[in-house]
């Protein structure tokens, strides 16, 4: 038996190949992380708009925010509302004669990666409304555009260009990260690369296929960002 | 019922889930006994390392079945079981390397030892100091960079250790360098199912099915088909 | 126009500073409909503060405001600060307003044309045909009819400058608020402009207007306001102004028109 | 809650701390470094190199960082004692050690990610501001650090201390290969103890600080341009 | 200035076309030292685009460019196009060189005393000092001494011209380009950059200057240049193409003047 052709065995998508599960895995990684990547676009618009019109106490509540959930390790932050929140949960609805609800942790790590990505998209989208020369803002104002529309035709194209090199890198780090729900006991692609090449043993050859399954995801990401960016910066003359 | 947690890597030949997404190996067996034993029906959680006393305490499930450990210092934390199984302790390394596993035998050198097992206790009262340690979270890590020449010797589980010089990677490079000689007092504790500290009645449960297993014939007729040594240990 | 109407636009004591720097220490004016008022003053006197706290894109320290008999309803804020109570009513008030920005202030994502249409099928909700419409109409009017598809960051200054007027005319604002709309164009144009401010004011339209040419505030406006260290120093028709100033400022200023 | 252990850790906690922090300064500091230069290769490089660069932020920033890690210590870290000579040299318990492999890659790792920002940045500085350093005979090597620099970076400051705490948050995969930083001691703190909030709850309070100094330095370097809104 | 020496600034039948719109075809012009050369033209006629092509601000497809005796080298790149041979040259000559644009383009990261001294100190290698004291008067002379330590987006339109004016000056260029250097700036202060241009003049510099203000153009220089339709339709002293234009179209224009 030749190498590759056990390569291939090992790789193929039937059991005992391991193929399926890495595929299978890619997909909860790409579910996982858009589903918390919309969580935390939301979160950072609010989040950015707060920061940059808000009053000392929302200033502060979103200080707090940014600075408490980007430090705290996601490890600690998934175990605790996981295991502790749903426990105090549970609780308290215990206390008021309800029943006990199950968090699913497929919700749990989209809630849990989502409001980590708020915080840091807080930060990459306020400095991007920064960027925007303010006199285009305020000729919105002066056209008596109401806040959500001056925000949905001027703000928000006028921010983009700045913002997604920053959007796009929380993008990939967030399909990385989702590998933290291994915890709850959610298999995605960096478990099931774990689990395949614990078995087999072979390391290397599984390792280098996550990671091209890894850079799939992101050359299509890719795309979709580069024709965002395109989009986006039309109107701009070319630097250099 | 009963569910066991059981960490969700692969850890054979112990436990590990296949490519079907089916639970195999030793201690998974080991499990359906006890639970027949038990005449309960059982289930499996799984969950990563760092899931597995959070989701105990959490109660998703009810015991740790994952080969862990027996310490004092864990044993404040949670209950154990009795032992269920109880492999000796080896080195393996390099073949071009001194032969023997005393503490004399590795003066000088690097051993690469697996974070908070009883290995690396015995490692601290043995051989701190006589040689340096580099510590891995999985012997995994140890086995590659004993490969690449990083580290001298690998200390720990004899099973894991030998399947290891069984594999492609490990024949050409390594050997065994013999067992150590043994401390009850570090080594004796073995391997045991964690519980929460006040499920009395499972623990009593538990312990009673494993001896019964144990005398019945069951434990060795798995262990059998695994191993050809006794697992149990003295 | 009878006199019994109320003035398109009231402003009373308009203060404001930055910092411990005050710009404008009591500013007050009022507009009929078809008034159009020249404010000069030397760079730096607070004319473009005092436009842009009309419509309150600085918000004035004090002051009274009344679009067409309608009061703004201000607040006091901390510090005794004045503060719109309502945004929404402001939103409103702007609508019917249309500035011109010193720096044009187009937005560089949307093209000459989106530009203009912006206002009025978003906030107006023109619909959409008839905005391009009476776009095209006006940007012809300024001479970019062929430039129409174009960004502006590939457009001259003085382009740029007519598509901001083009932006502003298409509102249809009832008051309209020209900061320099004349800054970076050539006689010709200047022309042009001046021709088109009369057509408004003749409509009713209510104009106020900052200029540095003081030719084209003679005859554009039929009030002129001389501002000099954050108050009115001097005002009047053009011919007193500029002909028989009483302050000596004032003099000095306009005289300097033909040295 | 139980901190009793911290008596018996607390070395191990202070060396790791060390080890923290020194993958951070080193990882940014020198990424940041490569990152302009990936960053101006790709927006105003010739095309070739342009290609290249793309392709390397590409590739660094669609895979995970444990997979660089793994490859660069495994993969060429155990080729290493195949080049003739470097094991006698001075070099080689530099270049043995897993903190070099670390260090390394999480310096490639986040220049990949700070260029991508830096691009954006770099692309965000309005025109004119860039023709005014030219028209008064600026270098190109004077307009970079004087004004397109400056300029970008300050535009995507908020962002650069979002990628600095995202890069403080990946220091503890240098575990894998034996480093035992801060995460990596509370690591074993749990193994050993089986304690599960503590001992991660001191490497919060750790990292919470850390991150505070962060923002606060970049709060300052920000405030030192108003910005009008 | 005798016939003898060379010119301080030649340009030769320069070219320049964005797309299939061609802005110059074929601009020409010699300049000894100490002229002031005014152009003139419609908005949009190429007067800015000429500005930056002298300094290669934009890259002209074709012509000749002579700077005090020094040819800047080109070769032909894709299409015939030409291209810098030396970007150092360029540079070089760059810092004999000053612009005010049109739009300033101050920095904004910078203060005004911070945005007049980068030049003279990171590219002239001049002591901080006395950069900084040089600056200091410059800034006095412009009337923006107290707001030397201001960040532009703090400052009104005229004081940001202004600064803009201070920190080409601050450079001491042989030659200057000035894109409409007065638009923002009220009648006074237009006297004193008047008078400062003069002074330069007379100390042997050489001006380029883009207006509109054909006053000032006539009171200023001593050449005029009347662009249109990417030629130069008219030239000669300013009374000439004031007075007694041969164009009609330069008839038309200047005539605007005083309708
Ligand atoms: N980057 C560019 N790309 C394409 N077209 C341009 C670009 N810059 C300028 N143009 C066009 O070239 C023509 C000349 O522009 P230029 O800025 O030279 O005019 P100008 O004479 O300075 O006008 P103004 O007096 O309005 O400033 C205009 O029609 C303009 O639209
Ligand atoms: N956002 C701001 N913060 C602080 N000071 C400001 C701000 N905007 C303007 N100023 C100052 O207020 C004064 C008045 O500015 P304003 O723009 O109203 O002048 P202006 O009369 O329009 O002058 P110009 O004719 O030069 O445009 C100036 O001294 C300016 O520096
Ligand atoms: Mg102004
Ligand atoms: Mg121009």
């Amino acid at each position: 038996m030749s190498s590759t052709q056990s390569m291939l065995e090992l790789l193929s998508p039937y059991p005992p190949g391991w193929g399926g599960v890495l595929l299978s895995g890619a997909l909860s990684t790409v579910m996982i992380s858009l589903g918390a990547y919309l969580v935390g676009v939301l979160i950072g618009l609010l989040g950015a708009t707060g920061k940059l019109k808000g009053n000392r106490p929302v200033l502060f509540v979103l200080d707090v925010y940014t600075t408490a959930v980007r430090a705290i390790p996601e490890l600690i932050l998934i175990i605790g509302l996981y295991y502790a929140g749903t426990d105090g949960l549970n609780r308290i609805l215990l206390s008021l004669g309800l029943p006990a609800i199950e968090i699913n942790g497929f919700v749990a790590a989209i809630a849990v990666l989502g409001i980590v990505q708020g915080a840091y998209m807080t930060e990459v989208l306020r400095g991007a409304i920064l960027a925007i020369p303010v006199g285009q803002i305020e000729a919105a104002s002066a056209f008596g555009m109401r806040p959500f529309l001056r925000f949905r035709r001027i703000v928000l194209p006028a921010l983009m260009p700045n913002a997604l090199p920053g959007l796009a890198n929380l993008w990939m780090s967030v399909t990385k990260d989702s590998a933290l729900i291994a915890v709850v006991g959610y298999q995605e692609l960096a478990l099931a690369t774990r689990l395949a090449a614990g078995n087999t043993k072979h390391y290397f050859l599984f390792f280098l296929a996550a990671a091209a399954l890894y850079l799939v995801i992101t050359l299509l990401s890719n795309v979709v960002f580069g024709l965002l960016e395109s989009r986006f910066r039309r109107g701009q003359p070319k630097t250099a | 019922e009963v569910r066991f947690g059981v960490m969700n890597e692969a850890y054979p030949p112990f436990f590990t889930k296949d490519a079907s997404g089916k639970w195999v190996g030793w201690e998974i067996e080991l499990m359906d006994a006890v639970c027949a034993e038990m005449k309960e029906t059982c289930s499996i959680v799984d969950m990563s390392w760092d899931g597995l006393i959070p989701g105990l305490e959490a109660k998703k499930f009810d015991v740790i079945w994952s080969s862990m450990s027996i310490t004092d210092e864990r044993k404040k934390t949670i209950d154990f079981t009795g032992k269920y199984y109880n492999t000796p302790s080896k080195l393996i390394g390099a073949k071009d390397g001194e032969t023997g596993a005393s503490p004399d035998d590795v003066a000088g050198k690097t051993i690469g030892i697996q974070v908070s097992t009883i290995q690396s206790d015995y490692y601290k009262k043995y051989f701190a100091d006589k040689a340096s340690e580099n510590t891995y979270t999985t012997l995994d890590e140890a086995f590659q960079d004993l490969s690449a020449g990083r580290i001298d010797y690998v200390f720990g589980d004899s099973i894991p250790l030998s399947e290891f010089l069984k594999s492609d990677f490990g024949k050409d490079c390594c050997e065994d360098k013999g067992n150590v000689k043994d401390d009850p007092a570090i080594l004796g504790s073995g391997i045991g199912g964690g519980l929460r500290k006040d499920d009395h009645a499972l623990l009593e449960k538990l312990n009673a099915a494993i001896a019964a297993v144990r005398a019945n014939g069951k434990y060795a007729e798995i262990s059998k088909k695994y191993f050809d040594f006794d697992p149990y240990g003295e | 126009m009878t006199r019994l109407a109320p003035p398109a636009l009231l402003v009373d004591d308009v203060h404001k500073s930055y910092g411990i720097h005050e710009v404008l220490k009591g500013i007050s004016l009022s507009a009929a409909k078809g008034d159009v008022i020249s404010l000069i003053g030397s760079s730096g006197s607070g004319k473009s503060t005092f436009l842009r706290c009309i419509n309150f894109l600085e918000i004035p320290d004090r002051g009274r405001f009344v679009f067409n008999g309608e009061d703004v309803l201000l607040k006091s804020g901390q510090g005794g600060r004045a503060y719109p109570a309502s945004w929404r009513q402001i939103e409103r008030i702007r609508t019917g307003l249309a500035m011109v920005f010193q720096s044009f202030n187009l937005w560089p994502h949307m093209t000459v044309l989106e530009n203009v249409i912006e206002a009025p099928v978003y906030v107006q909700k023109m619909n959409r045909k008839e905005a391009i419409e009476r776009a095209e109409g006006l940007l012809a009017k300024v001479g970019l009819y062929e430039k129409r598809h174009v960004y502006p960051a590939f457009m001259s200054g003085g382009q740029q400058q007519r598509a901001s007027i083009a932006r502003a005319l298409c509102v249809d604002p009832a008051v309209m608020l020209l900061d320099e709309p004349t800054s970076a164009l050539d006689p010709e144009l200047v022309g042009e402009v001046l021709k088109v401010i009369r057509d408004l004011a003749e409509e009713g339209r209510t104009m106020l207007l900052v200029t540095h040419e003081m030719k084209f505030a003679r005859d554009v406006s039929n009030h002129v306001m001389f501002l000099h260290q954050g108050r009115v120093e001097e005002e009047g028709p053009p011919a007193q102004v500029f002909g028989a100033p009483i302050s000596a400022r004032c003099r000095e200023f306009t005289g300097a028109l033909d040295n | 809650m139980n901190f009793s252990w911290i008596f018996s850790y607390w070395p191990l906690l202070a060396a790791g701390a060390v080890q923290t922090v020194l993958l951070l300064v080193i990882s940014v500091g020198f990424g940041f470094i490569l990152a302009i230069g990936l960053a101006l290769a790709q927006v105003s490089g010739p095309r070739w190199l342009k290609w290249l660069t793309r392709g390397y932020c590409t590739c660094l920033r669609g895979t995970p960082l444990l997979i660089q890690l793994w490859l660069l210590y495994y993969g060429v870290g155990s080729l290493l004692p195949l080049v003739p000579g470097l094991r006698g040299s001075f070099l080689w318990p530099i270049v043995r050690e897993g903190f070099f492999f670390a260090a390394l890659s999480f310096t490639l790792n986040y220049a990949a990610y700070e260029a991508e920002v830096l691009r954006g940045a770099l692309l965000a500085v309005p025109k004119g501001e860039l023709e005014a350093g030219r028209s008064f005979g600026m270098s190109s090597w004077t307009l970079l650090r004087r004004i397109w620099l400056p300029r970008a970076v300050r535009i995507a400051l908020p962002t650069i201390a979002g990628e600095v705490v995202l890069q403080l948050k990946a220091t503890p995969l240098a575990f894998t290969v034996t480093v035992m930083d801060l995460y990596a001691v509370a690591y074993k703190v749990r193994q050993d103890t089986l304690l599960v909030y503590e001992p991660l709850m001191v490497v919060t309070v750790f990292y919470v600080l850390l991150t505070l100094l962060i923002t606060r330095a970049f709060k300052l370097v920000e405030a030192q341009v108003p910005a009008r809104r």
